[in-house]
């Protein structure tokens, strides 16, 4: 299966862990990032593999950050995502099961490795039950996010990138 | 403060248990739950962010239905958790206002406990403000 | 296979949804919960020991104190767990016979779940035996 | 606080980031093993952690393996150690307030660094809180494993360790 993967800065270890993890069983990878420890922002990552996913480049995604919020909820905003954040195989398997989940988010600093990989093991090889109640709440969730600027490419962040750089953004 | 709720048919202990715990802890708790999931869940965040309400707390069997329907409504920042540290976490980095949590993967106390560690954290802004902003920027 | 349970009185209704699960399963299932958790547990581990039972569940509000009392006695192998994976996992390198469970952190599609791999899982001895000697050795 | 510490072969990298966590919040940390990654044996580690307890040694024990199931296991084998095997922050404190919980267990490939470092935070600060029910319990906990040969030593796994080397114990 061809995986789009993305994280943070926090969890760069993590990401690289489960990209030779989904190699080793034979699936491709397409890594979107972040690929180091330099400090940079989940919603550039999020995007990325939302992006390949909706626009079929991807079959699945994987996002991972700290806890996962940040990173998981920037692949919801786009349309056409659907990405539960777990925290246990059930949820992962159900999500796929009723939700026809094509993204998943999982946090780096939640979720120890082995766990993790379990998940994913799960979330990649759960098909997919139709019935006629899970095609009309995906129908659902599938209109949502209709202004999205998740196919806008990277540039849309630019804004607030030139923000960074002049300082307006300090703890 | 004022706390939104919604509750799928399956949650509905759940949410009684959620209910008592919030009123217990002192806030006002309005439920917004309905027949149609989705309509429910997008009341919540309609009303969390024309500050209606402070918070929103979304109850469905696994939720992740939930969490993917509030996180695509512009300007919502939405955790979907199963423990307390991400529930304080997501306040204090994302600036999260509404939590969905699994009736059928977590336990009465635990829940509480999620609900406490969320209502009872602070966002903390500075650098994290330019992640919050891009999210807002993708819808 | 046969699978002994002990709960405490607060987990009454999660008891009711393992029997149900175990059953559904194919196996047979026995309940020794009594008045007396800390008898209750002994019961299931001695059962265990005797080989009266293959599998021992034990269910408490939060696991705790169920997986440290079956932990002490003599030659058994007790796992706490609250997810799948260390269900698993547990059977697989430390040959795990009795799991514990907290009633108030688990929900109860995770909970069966979690006895789904437990059940459905073997110990693959080898290199790990040295290890279980070693716990039977301690007590 | 003179915490003592233990994991096996599977997550040292994991304890020694426990041990400056711990180190940098002012604790004393007693390092018990084992110290780089080569195949070793939980048991070795959950018994000297165990030990530093209830010797008075040290106040309380983390142990850390993959699951978490083995090494706590051994260090419950001890006389007078109560330690829960924890993946939320809930259970740690209900452990410290109704068991007064002396070692925990966390599982390295099950729960990540952040809420792992959040459990031991709340593990060490919650206060026990004595009620008559909670004595009662403790003391029939600590009635156990009146057999434990827990304070016999390291020698006591000698006989396996032997074995191993000889070549008893393959795959």
């Amino acid at each position: 299966m061809k995986i789009a993967i993305g994280c943070d800065h926090i969890v760069t270890d993590i990401k690289d862990e489960m990209v030779r993890y989904l190699e080793a069983q034979g699936h491709e990878v397409i890594d979107c990032g972040t690929y180091d420890l330099e400090r940079t922002h989940y919603p550039i990552y999020g995007r990325r593999v939302a992006e390949q996913v909706v626009t079929n480049e991807a079959e699945r995604g994987v996002v991972i950050c700290g806890t996962g919020v940040g990173i998981t909820t920037s692949a919801n905003k786009v349309q056409g995502v659907r990405a539960p954040l777990v925290r246990d195989v059930t949820t992962a398997r159900m999500a796929r099961e009723q939700l026809d989940a094509n993204v998943i988010g999982i946090g780096g600093r939640i979720t120890g490795l082995g766990l993790m990989q379990e998940i994913v093991d799960v979330f990649l090889n759960t098909p997919f039950v139709e019935t006629d109640e899970s095609k009309q709440l995906i129908a659902s969730v599938d209109a949502l996010a209709s202004t999205s600027r998740g196919l806008d490419g990277d540039e849309i962040f630019d804004e607030f990138l030139e923000k960074w750089e002049t300082g307006c953004y300090v703890d | 403060m004022k706390v939104a709720l919604s509750a799928d048919k399956a949650s509905e202990g759940r949410k009684q248990v959620i209910i008592d715990h919030v009123k217990g802890l002192g806030h006002e708790i309005v439920d917004y739950s309905g027949d149609d999931i989705v309509a429910a869940i997008v009341r919540v965040t309609n009303a969390v962010r024309d500050e209606e309400v402070a918070r929103g707390i979304l109850l469905d069997s696994f939720g992740s239905l939930s969490y993917m329907v509030a996180a695509k409504q512009s300007g919502i920042v939405c955790a979907q958790v199963s423990d307390e540290h991400s529930a304080k976490m997501t306040r204090d980095h994302n600036n999260s206002t509404i939590i969905a949590m699994g009736t059928e993967v977590i336990g009465d106390t635990l829940a509480r406990e999620i609900v406490s560690a969320f209502l009872g954290a602070e966002y903390s802004g500075g650098r994290h403000q330019i992640r919050v902003d891009m999210l807002n920027k993708l819808a």
